[in-house]
């Protein structure tokens, strides 16, 4: 099949997927139309992906739509994320105690805004108008927001007006960053009408102003900063995180971040184009590294696994973060981390909240002796906060050491340094929680588990992939990693 | 048409302040409402490219939603939900005017020191946009009721709007819509939202949503 | 292997200690008799109560294992075998060679440690006592008498006792003199505390509780009880010696005469310390450490003068 | 090579098979057992040929990482540093399925896969010569031993230990992630022989490296103050995981040192200061908390501490006399060392076994509760008590040889021209006088109290001897005790081709250094088998008195006890406290006395307890200090969601001004 149109499909099936939710009449029936519409996203992505691996980049209707090696990448991890938690969202919901009943109105929600959230994200990652990536990271927000609120609490509508207040308002300050750079380019004479098209923005051709342009990324990375949890601006991510239901949270921190972080990424190559590197780098390091260590430090004090996961989240974003401004090395160490957090974080949450409905609650002190209380969900989450703390040989192990490399390579001693102590926090303290709930005895006399092959599946592919990407690195995922640090103007 | 332009940003302006001093939520709407009203006429006058059919579109939807439709559910939600009407600040009414003061000077300076880089926007327009931004936001910051919020989010929305409007010559029209189409829908979320919120709750008091902390 | 003495004389420096040992507590316990005024046992009493106590039966207790009949026959083949290293007087080792001293402190360590595991055999407490005492003693001593040995190794040049021993002389003497007689000390301390001697220990006392060797070996009897007696003497005998080789540096070439001279020190040695116990009255246990360390410092002193 | 990956391919299978077939131990057990046996077995093979061919083996492949290879290298070095490793897992994969008996249940079955992944981990790390190929390995070995310690995990206190173990294991690691990326950095590659282009001429580097390698590799070691998880970890494993980790793991990480060290040129005088300071440190503190230990595996677990400080005074002697260019002082030290790293985990490997023997029979290792096993468990008893001999460094058994070569060198330094070089070697020698003393005073206590006198409870009473093949491991290990103290001068002689890798000295230089050396051993052997003669022909002699005037068993002089009671014997407490009271100040032991009162005292009681002085007072708080300091970060989280909008506006408001001044 022809890439371009692939995209449209793609959009198009995610679209249609979220109107037959609302037409099915059963719950079941519902969360495998998911699954079924994810499934067949993979292959579009996988499709789209090769092609734009073979031949740099794929357009569609007439340049609106536009896919590189970058955002390819993106597509992939996303479409995986989705896919998983949508297998693991079956399992969930069958679990649901009687008080957060999965029923139709309930069902038909969930998968109307699922899928409606998927083909948000996608709208944002092939789009090549930045005005329509903005419209769908909007989208994203007030799609998801209910989501949060799945089963309306206090608590979880708490969490859910903070987190649509505050990231609308940084959304409506990235609108100002797009508005900046459109007029960046106009300002100087640039073609009018297409000024909000990335080609064209970073067509190296053109000139930017370099002063509104330097605005243009202040506002951006303040506004799009706001979703993708960079400290200080964090504070609506724990929240939701902990509260929202555990696909939801796994979607969360498996994707959304990523996508705010994505479109900062966008204005990055042509930022440094006009204003060098050091402006952009600077920010993105400080900005990296002051996540990593606040995230740290409210790691020591966690008491609901929800919310240790969230800042765990917060951390691993600041990583990728502090990647990005790293150099070449460290723009390819980042897309390995996206991937390999991506994967991670997920099941981690998947475990807890499998746990957390087994147990009656998120709260690390009841949580004890996972593993004989349920082997399964408890091997998941040994593995996937062992594999989150940093311990060889899973996959982020690898890619904190590319990290280093990079560190070390533009000779960041401080920021290598921060970033070793906060990691030793962090181990220190996630360490303690998880040895304390895994090992033991269960506290509460629990009925023997009935884990079906979905829930095996989502477990064991998750944590086979970790632990692959650990020890082996295909020579053409190499390359496609390679190809995605190359668009923003980096090639390890 | 300079002088039209002027008079729009001056109603802008006040039209800020009267949010800021008026202590009952009904007014606030309808302020809101006028505001919306005249800041939608900003397209038309923007640029001297004349009358497009793009130009008029974009005129009325922004009329139509800021200026009709979003009031209308505002005040719809107020009749559901608010019990005492009063706007319950955290930061006084003087005190809030006072505000809206020195934030006009500093969108002044900020206008000026953009001016150079934006050289064909309205000089008063780029004013009137960052201050309204600017007060949005400090309604949101410092107002306690849910709608209240809103109405902040919307007052940042508008200042956005005019400042697109003047500094980007033509975005796509279909940037336009989706962006309208976005306020909307952000406006019908968070109306559901407070709607539950006050179910949930028995008040739409943004302060009683501490319990999630550290 | 190196012969470092001629011809046929190698093994005179053990065979003198193997028959004369035992004079040496005969002597101590003659001088200290005298000294008070009385007559005193015989020289040759050591040797008769040796021979008595082999020609009688033993008596075990109930907790004990073979372990503890292992005790004393290691510990005074080991002293035995130390003899082979050791050289007297102008006579050298039978065996000398580079480490010697290492195998020395090794050997003397040996009896130590089957010497106190007997003890712990017993099951009673006042063993365990005893052995407490003997392996704190012992793990103050063994770093002083390795101290001491270092010294005359930096004076001397040499690793080996024979050569270190060889070397030492009038001349010696006349240039490192507060060296050698900070190391001399030494080796007198540690004799008296290896030895469990008054003012560390008092071996003739009646009162259990105060002992630290004799102590360990109350349940003993028979042959056992032979070896124990004749390996204390040899053990007198072997700290001895490196004190007297380093005191009487007389290498006259004549071996008749080096022998006698260094005969007549050992005997002056005994003496010395009937002398010291006839005198002194025994520490309180709380302060035989520090009598100890007190001896490790004075060879650091010692190895410090001749450092700087 | 071929052989030595069949060795751990047949590892890991045998381990893999035990896991997978959990549901069915006992088929499980026999798969681990079988696979740990035989490829162990193969993998000491391959080591020995390198050894004896002297001609090293290496496999580059290509491995797809960034910055990684999969580049291989056996040499006379790692072969050296296999031997105990494949032996050890040898001898243990024997002994361990009897112990594992008793809980024959799912998770011993797994702790097979656990025990061969920690082995092949190792072994990996021991030939790998590529920087990163070298790190996994490392982490692979932290993380599998980390499941045996927390096997039991059913005890809070075993959690609490595997935690404080995997903490200081990843603390470690970070250091060496630093050494080995920056190395990688300067040096393009993740090769050693990389690694050696850039050391080479480049002191300063050389210099960081090293003291990260110290810090890094020394926290798995067991360098005083980084021994802490020592003995929290070693304790609550199982007896033969034990083993393992304290006779061949934490010689993984000397060997980090070494081979870290053999990059380098000749070093600078200080770095020898640096490892004998460390070594000291180590080896005095480590043997003085054993004393006050009286649980029987934490007490050799602190043991661990001191012969890793012996291990390390030996190197720095050696390092000393490198710089120096004394080439005898460095071979006979590096030598020393050496050996000592064979030796220890010979006999150490010995006395865990023997404590897990102790442990399966009488149910405890708490001191006080043990005693005359001696009699119950003949053989075991045996077994201990030559590897307690060993330890301790009598003759004429391993411990000996190379605490002689040691001292030797120590001497060899007091005796040379440089009088620095003399205080270094004054210091090691009375370091180590001191340590012999106090190690021989520890294991008198420790086996005394233990496996003489009588039972002080029911379960040493109800004691019984242990199954063959754990008493057929421990034989082994024993026999192994006497023949390298027989065989001194061949196996001084035959660590010739390693030690002179090591230092990086001409092989007959190296052999010239060690000829006398080796020859005055050969004197010594000769002087303990006339002993051993002497000690014969004396137990001749008193058999044929007692023969004739006969021995009877029967009340003796105790004092005037006629009837001696187990709870009358000395405990261990009351057996090291002279001593744990004389260096209470760096012991730190928490005691209590209650002292007899009155003529007639009802009760008195000493009893003395030492948690780790370093855990104590250094790390628990400084812990306890930083999650106190970061709790004020609360108050930026309270929940208001004003103060957060509030957040994002100060943000971009500071941004904006800090943009502005930019240029």
């Amino acid at each position: 099949m022809f890439a371009g149109h692939s995209i449209l499909v793609m959009l198009a099936v995610a679209m249609a997927g979220a109107g037959i939710c609302l037409a099915l009449t059963r719950p079941r029936q519902i969360l495998a139309t998911i699954v079924a519409v994810c499934a067949i996203e993979c292959a579009l992505a996988a499709d789209i992906w090769a092609v734009v691996l073979r031949d740099g980049s794929v357009t569609a209707a007439a340049e609106w739509f536009y896919v590189d090696a970058f955002s390819a990448f993106h597509l992939i991890v996303l479409v995986l994320v989705f896919l998983l938690s949508s297998i693991f969202a079956g399992v969930y919901f069958a679990g649901e105690a009687e008080a957060h009943a999965f029923s139709l109105p309930v069902a038909r929600r969930f998968g109307a805004l699922w899928l409606g959230s998927l083909s948000a994200m996608m709208l944002v990652l092939v789009s090549n108008n930045l005005g329509i990536m903005w419209v769908g990271m909007e989208a994203t927000t007030l799609l998801s927001a209910f989501l949060i609120s799945l089963h309306p609490s206090r608590l979880s509508l708490e969490a859910m007006w903070k987190y649509l207040l505050i990231c609308s308002v940084g959304i409506a300050f990235a609108f100002i960053g797009t508005i900046f750079a459109a007029a960046s380019l106009q300002s100087s004479g640039g073609v009018e009408g297409d000024a909000l098209f990335w080609t064209r923005l970073n067509s190296p051709e053109v000139h930017l102003d370099p002063t509104l342009m330097k605005f243009a990324f202040i506002f951006i990375l303040v506004g799009y900063g706001t979703k993708t949890g960079l400290a200080p601006i964090h504070s609506w991510l724990p929240d939701a995180h902990s509260q929202a239901p555990a696909p939801v949270s796994a979607m969360f921190s498996g994707f959304l971040l990523n996508t705010a972080l994505y479109c900062i990424m966008r204005f990055v190559a042509p930022a440094r184009h006009v204003l060098g590197g050091d402006f952009v780098n600077g920010l993105l390091i400080f900005f990296g590294t002051l996540s990593i260590v606040v995230a740290a430090g409210f790691i020591v004090f966690q008491r609901d696994a929800k919310r240790l996961l969230a800042y765990s989240s917060v951390e691993h974003l600041g990583i990728i973060t502090l990647g990005f401004g790293l150099g070449p090395l460290g723009t390819f160490a980042a897309l390995f981390h996206t991937l390999n957090h991506s994967v991670c974080k997920p099941l981690a949450f998947f475990a807890v909240g499998r746990l957390g409905q087994r147990f009656g609650s998120h709260d690390m002190h009841v949580l004890s002796g996972v593993l004989r209380a349920d082997r399964l969900w408890g091997l998941a989450l040994l593995g996937s906060v062992l594999a989150l703390i940093g311990v060889a040989p899973f996959a982020i192990f690898m890619s904190e050491y590319q990290l280093l490399r990079a560190a070390i390579g533009s000779g960041a001693w401080l920021v290598l340094v921060v970033f070793l102590a906060a990691g030793g926090v962090v181990f220190i303290s996630a360490l303690r929680h998880l040895i304390d709930m895994a090992y033991g005895e269960p506290h509460a006399e629990l009925a023997a588990p009935h884990n079906g092959a979905a829930a095996v599946l989502v477990v064991a592919a998750s944590l086979g992939l970790l632990l692959l990407l650990g020890l082996w690195m295909p020579g053409w995922f190499l390359g496609a990693l390679g190809a995605a640090a190359a668009v923003l103007g980096a090639r390890p | 048409m300079p002088a039209l332009l002027e008079t729009i940003a001056a109603i802008g302006l006040v039209s800020c302040f009267a949010l800021l001093g008026t202590s009952r939520i009904g007014a606030c709407i309808r302020w809101l409402s006028l505001q919306g009203i005249v800041i939608g006429l900003v397209p038309l006058l923007a640029h001297d490219g004349g009358f497009g059919l793009r130009v008029l579109l974009l005129a009325c939807g922004n009329i139509a939603l800021k200026g009709v439709i979003f009031p209308l559910i505002l005040l719809r939600l107020r009749a559901r939900t608010d019990y005492h009407r009063e706007v319950e600040p955290f930061v006084g009414f003087v005190a809030s005017v006072l505000f809206g003061i020195v934030a006009l000077a500093v969108s002044l300076w900020l206008a000026l020191a953009l001016q150079p880089a934006l050289r064909h926007a309205p000089f008063l327009m780029l004013e009137a946009a960052i201050f309204l931004v600017s007060i949005g936001l400090f309604i949101i910051i410092s107002r306690r009721k849910a709608l209240m919020q809103v109405i902040g989010y919307l007052i940042l929305e508008n200042g956005i709007f005019v400042f697109a409007v003047i500094t980007v010559v033509t975005t796509p029209l279909l940037v336009e819509l989706g962006v309208l189409l976005d306020a909307f829908v952000a406006v019908f979320v968070m109306g559901i939202a407070v709607f539950h919120i006050n179910r949930e709750f028995g008040s739409i008091d943004v302060d009683q949503l501490t319990a999630l902390r550290g | 292997m190196t012969m470092s003495a001629t011809g046929l004389h190698w093994f005179l420096s053990p065979l003198c200690a193997l028959l004369l040992a035992p004079l040496l507590p005969g002597l101590i316990n003659r001088t200290k008799a005298l000294v008070a005024g009385r007559r005193g046992p015989p020289l040759l009493q050591p040797y008769r109560d040796a021979l008595k106590s082999l020609r009688r039966g033993a008596v075990y207790g109930a907790a004990t294992s073979p372990l503890f009949r292992l005790g004393p026959v290691v510990n005074l083949a080991a002293l035995a075998a130390s003899l082979l290293v050791l050289p007297f007087a102008g006579i050298g080792a039978p065996v000398g060679f580079a480490g010697d001293l290492i195998v020395l402190a090794g050997l003397l360590a040996l009896g130590r440690f089957a010497t106190m595991l007997a003890a712990l055999d017993t099951g009673s407490s006042f063993e365990g006592m005893g052995a407490s005492r003997e392996a704190h003693f012992a793990a103050l001593a063994e770093p002083a008498l390795l101290l001491a040995l270092a010294t005359l190794v930096r004076v001397t040049g040499a690793v080996s006792l024979t050569p270190i021993y060889a070397a030492i002389g009038i001349a010696t003497w006349a240039h490192t003199l507060p060296t050698l007689a900070l190391v001399a000390l030494t080796f007198v301390v540690l004799e008296l505390v290896e030895n469990s001697r008054i003012p560390v220990d008092d071996p003739n006392t009646h009162l259990e509780l105060t002992m630290i060797h004799e102590v360990m070996v109350l349940d003993h009897s028979g042959p056992d009880l032979a070896f124990i007696q004749y390996a204390a003497a040899l053990k007198l005998w072997v700290l001895g010696a490196l004190f007297v080789g380093l005191v009487v540096p007389l290498h006259g070439g004549s071996l008749w005469l080096d022998g006698a001279a260094a005969l007549l020190g050992m005997a002056g040695l005994a003496v010395g310390i009937g002398m010291v116990e006839a005198a002194m009255a025994r520490y309180r246990l709380v302060h035989v450490p520090q009598f100890i360390v007190g001896a490790a410092t004075l060879s650091a002193v010692a190895f410090i003068v001749y450092l700087a | 090579m071929d052989v030595f990956l069949v060795a751990l391919a047949l590892l890991w299978v045998g381990g893999g098979i035990a896991a997978v077939l959990r549901a069915r131990p006992d088929a499980a057990q026999i798969a681990g057992q079988a696979g740990a046996v035989a490829g162990s077995a193969v993998g000491l093979a391959a080591a020995i040929g390198v050894l004896v061919s002297g001609r090293g083996e290496t496999l580059v492949a290509f491995w797809p990482m960034p910055g990684g290879e999969l580049n291989l290298a056996i040499d006379a070095l790692s072969a050296f540093f296999l031997l105990p490793v494949f032996g050890l897992s040898l001898l243990t994969g024997l002994y361990g399925r009897s112990y594992l008996a008793g809980r024959g249940n799912a998770a011993a079955a797994a702790s097979w896969f656990h025990l061969n992944t920690l082995t092949v981990a190792m072994a990996l790390v021991i030939v790998a010569a590529n920087g990163l190929l070298l790190l996994l390995a490392w982490e692979v070995m932290a993380l599998s031993s980390f499941f045996l310690v927390i096997a039991d995990d059913r005890q809070a206190s075993v959690r609490h230990a595997a935690w404080t173990y995997l903490v200081a294991a990843h603390l470690g690691t970070s250091f060496l992630l630093v050494l080995f990326v920056l190395l990688g950095s300067a040096a393009g590659t993740g090769d050693f022989s990389g690694y050696i282009g850039v050391l080479r001429g480049n002191p300063a580097l050389s210099s960081a490296i090293f003291l990260l390698a110290l810090i890094g590799f020394g926290s798995k070691a067991g360098i005083v103050p980084a021994h802490v998880w020592l003995p929290e970890a070693h304790p609550v494993a199982p007896s033969h995981a034990s083993a393992l980790m304290s006779g061949a793991m934490i010689k993984v990480g000397i060997y980090g040192i070494v081979r870290i060290l053999t990059m380098m040129d000749a070093p600078p005088a200080w770095w020898g200061w640096v490892l004998i300071a460390a070594g000291a440190s180590s080896g005095v503190l480590g043997v003085l908390f054993a004393l006050a230990q009286h649980d029987l595996k934490r007490l050799l677990a602190y043991h661990s501490v001191e012969n890793i400080g012996i291990i390390l005074l030996g190197i720095g002697i050696g390092v000393l006399g490198l710089a120096h260019g004394m080439t005898t002082l460095a071979v006979i030290g590096f030598a020393a060392g050496l050996l000592h790293v064979l030796n220890h985990s010979i006999f150490k490997g010995l006395l865990f076994l023997g404590a897990g023997a102790v442990q399966h029979a009488a149910h405890t290792l708490e001191l006080e509760e043990l005693g005359g096993l001696l009699k119950r468990m003949k053989w075991t008893g045996t077994c201990f008590l030559i590897g307690a001999a060993a330890i301790v460094g009598l003759p004429p058994l391993n411990g000996f040889v190379s605490e002689f070569l040691l001292f030797y060198s120590g001497f060899l330094g007091i005796a040379g021209a440089s009088a620095t070089v003399a205080a270094a070697g004054l210091i090691a020698v009375v370091a180590m006088g001191l340590i012999s003393g106090l190690a021989a005073a520890c294991f008198a206590k420790a086996f005394g109290v233990v496996f003489l006198g009588t039972a002080r409870s029911h379960e040493a009473e109800a004691a019984h001897e242990v199954a063959p093949p754990m008493l057929a491991a421990m034989a082994v290990l024993a026999l192994l005790c006497v023949a390298i103290g027989a065989a001194a001068p061949v196996v001084v002689r035959s660590l010739g081709v390693v030690v002179a890798q090591a230092t990086g000295l001409a092989a007959p230089q190296v052999r010239a250094a060690l000829a006398p050396v080796a020859g005055g051993l050969g004197n010594a052997t000769a002087i303990f088998a006339v002993l051993a003669l002497a000690a014969a022909l004396l137990w001749l002699v008193r058999a044929r008195r007692l023969a004739i005037a006969g021995a009877a068993r029967g009340p003796v002089w105790g004092c005037g006890f006629q009837h001696p009671t187990a709870r009358m014997q000395y405990t261990a407490s009351s057996f090291a406290q002279p001593l744990t009271t004389q260096f209470r100040l760096f012991i730190g032991s928490r005691e209590r006395l209650v002292p007899p009162a009155g003529y007639f005292p009802e009760t008195a009681s000493y009893a003395s307890d030492t948690g780790d002085p370093f855990l104590r007072l250094l790390f628990a708080p400084g812990f306890r200090w930083f999650s106190r300091v970061v709790a004020p970060l609360h108050v930026l989280q309270r929940g208001h969601i004003h103060v957060y909008v509030l957040y994002l506006a100060a943000t971009l408001v500071g941004l904006l001004i800090w943009g502005s001044l930019w240029q």
